[in-house]
């Protein structure tokens, strides 16, 4: 039987196929009139997606706040960097970049998994800017130069072959893994391990009495949440051919955090949404004043204060009804917060 | 940001309407700036800006490039190399614009240069000293105007060994590639002329207090102190000297982006003695350089600094070299640029074709009430030092 | 008959110097209801606590179905058959009704399920509908655990816990705030349950204490007063006396 | 270098220098670690109010109005921008279950505008006030600017103020017994959402004064906030949040090692063996050095 959370996940799927339908639509266009900046604007907005997926897959589901993801997309952008200097694989340089970050997360998560709520967001935030700093002193690293020269690369699938200097091509291809991360992650909370993150993020007290172990459930998100960043981390450098420390500082982070606040937390797709959004009201805003983080902040202030599901809460909810069978059309929707009793909030 | 392009397109049909100077029919050259107005070098954008937008009214005024009017097209450039090279894309591919400048930054003057190599466009900066960017790093598509590091560290030793030979001298740099390499290409220039080091620290980048390292400096017993931080550290490190009375026995010489228009302010008296080697001074005593200056002071009132009459002659080196071509084809106008020897505020320069570096002389510059004293001059060929490109 | 399901033995724990808890020693039979009484601050809770994990016993030991489990985590204890609820309702509020009986229910699918899709946990959605039907909440298994009827919640807490199949279930005050109706629903839901697990209970009704326990645990100041039938710890004078007198 | 100059030249001065670092390292935790410990909210917004101090300092300086009046008069202007910002942001949320991490975002969103308005107004470029006390004061062999003696002497006084209004009168007993337990302390007749944007308000203006007592030291310019703020949030972790004599010790403790460890290893190392401290106190000790208000 179809239950509530099956069904929300199923208004983000139509919301992500729309999505995926906008950007065809774009990648057609764009071919047709041969355009390069907007395609590969549209490119990178997706790769930054990926990092706020990543940022939505721990707020949103197991409730921790992340200050400071940007550290696994750099540690992603840089291996696969390092990778493709030496050999040009595509496979080669998102399996190392995965490997890599696979292997900081642990300690990583080691780290930042023994704290909770705003301490975990304080360590997380320390921890990306420690690292980020040691990468600004490393001089085989470029140090604050960064590296450049990172060659574009041929992304051999089967037969076929694409360039990543191809604007439609390399969209397709950014698209494709960024749909499936989006997917993958859909996936892993719809099984009985996400169902325990999102219980997690309703009741973390009760959840051992239930006979899980709480580190072990954020530690396997804490995990998947650095992969999924590292790899879209992993894209960047293919698509701009180069790769600097302050993809990995605290503006980064931010900008992943600001995504899914405005997106919608908790909503998968809003991640993806949210990070689209960003990028126009940027170049928008930008194009008539200097000062739009302003306008960013209070954007950002509103969605905290008055939208908690962010724009996806406008829509995901019509969608729910549209697609809903009818033992669930009635009921209250899980979007708002159960009112809570004082006790409860006092820590 | 297309909007601002378009205010200075339309100040520049105003001026050249007022001055009466000719109506254009050609289409216009379309210049791409990227420059940070947000983010920590915002106050060098600024000038880099103003001085763009000077340097286009007045060749609009004049006529423009071969009958063709100059349009900036600005976009921010946020302080990071990832903004950058997206600004930089849309220039290169919607706006289509010929030519680019105005990164500060040196991590996002290198990747717009990898950028431009790839559009096959040309890129320059005014403003990033980075040896690098026109040695190990450099490209084909990629030229600086301004002076880089090593230029700026063989003129001030030069000066400094003939004021005090064997001079005892400490440095203190930020802690990061930048500034090490920067101190590095200092003490080498000065020990091979036969200063001693007495010590170096590195601090780390946005230090709050210096006061730390105070003790160790004052042991060492230097009587020069080189140093290679920037902006609100500059101001931090010298008026916390000043405090402590650091300053009254030192002579403080150091990089040339240590002191500038924007940290003066804060900087009051703690600048006063600082000396340094610099492409520019507003005091430069040629008419051009007079009449920018006036020019200068009379748009935006206040005095252009380094990055500001760099930037203003980039877009005097375009006009010349577009000329010289005869078209703003790419591969025409490297062409034209490489060797090429034009005027600016600080008196003609010249691109060195084996690594597009421009070669000026270089200027010991000493700051007295916030003025910058010219006190030594160095030529060209002393200061630039060997080319080490090996790409082209 | 088998050995006891859960055997408690000088258990200890000590609060800034303060013993809540001092050398308690009790044992819970199969199938029956066994209840721990006392007045307030007889550290009956402290007690439940340290059995179901929250909180680490001083000294003394646990032992589950024969196996030590003393000071194991909560999430190790429900894996050897103990399940708990609270005196404070401690549910997933912003969930539905079938969500937190399937995420209880859930620990019965082999591990290899965790990473298939919740469709396939054939086992645990079965497990959920048995249970809002035995709970009578089959209509209700879409709305919000935080919009349900006090009593409600109350009845959802106990089905959560039983959702997992435990050997022994540790209630904590199951009727706490509930009308007189409900109470007694309660009670004979409780008293259902043997059929299928060991109950242990904290009670602070004693009309429902003499009515359903098999057997009770007396607890005063930290230690155990006295235990036995019904019948008989009534009769205690000493029980009489810390207890009923206050009563 | 023989010892006796080593100890004159670089160990004593890097002390006596740490702890005037120390000194506004705690004038700017103070504020914070009030907040954090009576309302349970990370103020990211904090290193902002201590910049809009600065700023009024140095617009009100321009206007010829004395330094030791500013001293006074911006942290009691601090006071309604800080009571406006509890109303307006932190209030309305305060009463939902992830409040940790929504006052958290609401504040690190204040802080994005406040950076920029700053920037609006008084331009990019840095500035600075000039010092109110000149001179430098040599004690044995140690020089010293007056003005950080005078900082060291006043820092010492501050926080003696406000540890006797929190420990000692009838309104920092309100304050903790709220922070202990807020419904006992509403039945108890606190009021309480008064005490709270009161509270708020006070450590929004002890920001402010501590931007106001700095700037001759640090300097001005739009993104100073972000300076101190690591380092004050390790101070509040590592002191107990909510505790001002954890905040004094720590803060006190944390730019000695600091100004110690910097002699040894590389100063860039120092902010890696800061953020270390705090996570080895939040894994070990997370109650901090002195727990947190209302509950010691």
């Amino acid at each position: 039987m179809l239950d509530r959370l099956t069904l929300s996940m199923r208004a983000s799927h139509v919301l992500a196929a729309l999505l995926v339908v906008a950007a065809l639509v774009l990648a057609v266009v764009g071919s047709a009139i041969g355009d390069t900046f907007y395609l590969r604007l549209a490119t990178e907005a997706l790769i930054f997606a990926g990092l706020a997926l990543s940022v939505d897959l721990l707020l949103g589901y197991s409730g921790a706040l992340s200050l400071g993801q940007a550290l696994y997309f750099g540690i992603g952008a840089y291996t696969s960097a390092l990778v493709l200097m030496k050999v040009p694989s595509f496979w080669l340089a998102m399996g190392a970049a995965a490997g890599m970050t696979f292997v900081c997360a642990i300690i990583g998560g080691l780290i930042a998994n023994r704290v909770r709520g705003v301490y975990f967001a304080l360590i997380t935030f320390g921890l990306a800017q420690v690292v980020a700093k040691v990468v600004y002193n490393i001089r085989d690293l470029g140090a604050s130069d960064g590296m450049i020269g990172i060659p574009v690369i041929d992304i051999g699938i089967g037969p076929f072959s694409v360039s990543a200097g191809n604007p439609v091509g390399f969209f397709l291809v950014v698209l494709v893994i960024i749909m499936a991360l989006y997917a993958a992650t859909a996936y892993l909370l719809d099984t009985p391990f996400g169902r325990v993150l999102t219980a997690l993020k309703a009741n973390e007290k009760r959840v051992p009495f239930l006979g899980y172990s709480v580190w072990r459930a954020r530690m396997v998100c804490y995990l998947a949440a650095a992969l999924i960043a590292g790899l879209s981390g992993a894209l960047y450098p293919m698509l701009r051919g180069f790769v600097s420390p302050e993809l990995m500082f605290f503006m980064t982070s931010g900008n992943a955090v600001i995504s899914v606040i405005l997106g919608g937390v908790g909503t998968l797709v809003g991640a993806l949404y949210g990070s689209v959004f960003l990028v126009i009201i940027k170049s928008v805003i930008g194009s008539w004043t200097d000062h739009y983080l302003i306008i960013i902040g209070l954007l950002f202030m509103a969605g905290v204060l008055f939208m908690p599901k962010g724009l996806i809460g406008f829509v995901r909810p019509h969608v729910e009804r549209m697609i809903a069978p009818r033992h669930l059309r009635e009921t209250r929707a899980p979007e708002q917060d159960a009112p809570l009793k004082a006790e409860e909030v006092k820590p | 940001m297309k909007i601002r392009g378009y205010k200075v397109v339309l100040a520049a049909a105003l001026a050249a309407t007022a001055l009466s100077g000719p109506a254009f029919a050609a289409d216009p050259i379309k210049v791409g700036v990227v420059t940070p107005s947000t983010g920590t070098f915002a106050p060098i954008g600024q000038q880099v800006r103003w001085a763009l937008e000077l340097a286009a009214k007045e060749i609009n005024a004049a006529g423009g490039i071969m009958g063709r009017p100059v349009t900036l097209i600005v976009e921010d450039e946020e302080t990071t190399p990832a903004a950058a090279v997206q600004k930089a894309e849309k220039l290169f591919q919607v706006d289509n614009v010929d030519f680019l400048t105005g990164t500060v930054n040196s991590g996002a003057t290198l990747a717009v240069g990898q950028l431009a190599e790839r559009n096959k466009k040309l890129a320059t900066t005014s403003v990033s000293f980075a040896d690098s960017i026109t040695a190990d790093k450099c490209s084909p598509n990629v030229f600086r105007v301004n002076a880089r590091a090593g230029q700026q560290s063989a003129a001030l030793a030069a000066w400094l060994l003939k004021q005090k030979p064997k001079a005892k001298i400490y440095y203190l740099g930020p802690d990061y590639e930048m500034g090490r390499s920067t101190v590095a290409a200092f003490k080498a220039n000065a020990e091979k002329l036969g200063a001693q080091s007495v010590g170096e620290v590195f601090a780390p980048n946005d230090s709050k207090d210096y006061t730390q390292f105070f003790g160790q400096i004052r042991a060492a017993r230097p009587e020069v102190m080189y140093i290679s931080v920037a902006g609100n550290d500059t101001a931090r490190l010298l008026t916390q000297m000043q405090d402590f009375g650091l300053l009254n026995s030192l002579q403080v010489v150091g990089a040339s982006g240590t002191i500038t228009s924007a940290n003066m302010g804060a900087l009051g008296a703690a600048a006063n003695g600082f000396a340094t080697g610099a492409g520019y001074s507003p005091q430069i005593d040629t008419p051009e350089n007079k009449k920018f200056v006036a020019d200068f002071r009379a748009a935006y009132k206040v005095d252009p600094d380094l990055y500001g009459a760099d930037s203003y002659g980039t877009l005097y080196a375009y006009k010349a070299a577009v000329e010289k071509a005869g078209s703003t084809d790419t591969d025409k106008v490297r062409a034209a640029l490489e060797g090429l020897t034009w005027n600016t505020p600080q008196g003609p320069k010249t691109i060195r074709a084996g690594d597009h570096q421009a070669m000026q002389p270089m200027y010991v510059v000493r700051i007295n009430n916030g003025k910058f004293d010219i006190i030594d001059k160095v030529s060209a060929e002393d200061a630039i030092g060997p080319d080490t490109c090996t790409r082209f | 008959m088998s050995r006891p399901v859960l055997e408690v033995s000088d258990l200890s724990i000590a609060f800034g110097g303060l013993r809540a808890v001092d050398q308690v020693t009790f044992a819970a039979e199969r199938h029956r209801i066994t209840t721990v009484i006392g007045p307030n601050g007889a550290g009956k809770s402290t007690l439940f606590n340290m059995i179901s994990g929250a909180l680490k016993p001083l000294s003394g030991t646990v032992l589950i179905d024969g196996v030590d489990m003393t000071g194991a985590a909560p999430e190790r204890l429900k894996g050897a058959g103990l399940s708990r609820s609270f005196q404070i309702t401690n549910l997933f509020f912003e969930l539905t009704v079938a969500e937190n009986l399937r995420l209880a229910a859930q620990v019965l699918e082999p591990a290899k399920r965790a990473l298939l899709p919740i469709r396939c946990s054939t086992r645990a959605q079965a497990k959920t509908q048995a249970m809002l039907e035995r709970f009578e909440l089959t209509h209700k298994r879409d709305e919000l655990a935080g919009n349900l009827s006090h009593g409600d919640q109350r009845r959802l807490e106990i089905a959560v816990c039983l959702a997992s199949e435990p050997k022994i279930l540790l209630l904590d005050e199951p009727t706490q705030g509930m009308s007189h109706q409900d109470t007694a629903d309660t009670a004979k839901l409780v008293r259902s349950l043997t059929q299928d697990v060991s109950v242990l209970l904290i009670e602070h009704d004693i009309g429902l204490v003499m009515e359903l326990s098999d057997h009770v645990v007396v607890m005063h100041q930290g230690r155990k007063l006295a235990e036995g039938p019904p019948a008989a710890v009534r009769a205690d004078p000493q029980v009489q006396a810390a207890y009923f007198g206050h009563a | 270098m023989n010892a006796l100059d080593y100890l004159q030249f670089v160990l004593a001065p890097q002390v006596v220098n740490g702890l005037a670092l120390g000194v506004a390292v705690v004038l700017v935790a103070l504020g914070l670690t009030i907040i954090f410990g009576l309302l349970d909210v990370i103020n990211m917004s904090h290193g902002e109010f201590y910049a809009v101090g600065a700023y009024l300092a140095l617009a009100l300086g321009a206007a010829h109005i004395d330094f030791w009046l500013l001293i006074v008069l911006v942290p009691v202007l601090m006071l309604p921008l800080g009571m406006v910002t509890e109303r307006l942001l932190i209030r309305p949320v305060f009463n939902t279950k992830d409040r940790h991490v929504t006052t958290l975002l609401v504040t690190f969103g204040l802080a994005l505008i406040a950076e920029d308005v700053l920037k609006l107004i008084f331009g990019p470029n840095t500035q600075r006030p000039p010092t109110p006390i000149p001179g430098a004061s040599e004690i044995f062999g140690i020089i010293l600017p007056n003005y950080r003696l005078f900082l060291i002497a006043i820092g010492a006084v501050i926080v003696a103020g406000v540890a006797f209004v929190v420990y000692r009168t009838r309104l920092g007993a309100m304050v903790r017994a709220a922070a202990y337990d807020r419904n006992m302390a509403a039945s108890l007749g606190v009021p309480v959402s008064l005490v709270y944007s009161g509270t708020f308000a006070f450590g929004v203006a002890l920001a402010g004064l501590a931007g106001v007592l700095l700037a001759p030291i640090y300097s001005i310019f739009p993104t100073m906030g972000r300076d101190f703020i690591l380092l004050a949030f390790t101070v509040v972790i590592v002191g107990g949040m909510g505790s001002i004599w954890g905040a004094v010790v720590a803060g006190l403790l944390l730019t000695q090692v600091q100004a110690l460890a910097s002699l040894v290893i590389s100063p860039v190392w120092t902010d890696p063996i800061v953020f270390g401290t705090m996570v080895a106190f939040l894994v070990f000790r997370p109650q901090g050095l002195f727990g947190r208000l209302g509950h010691a």
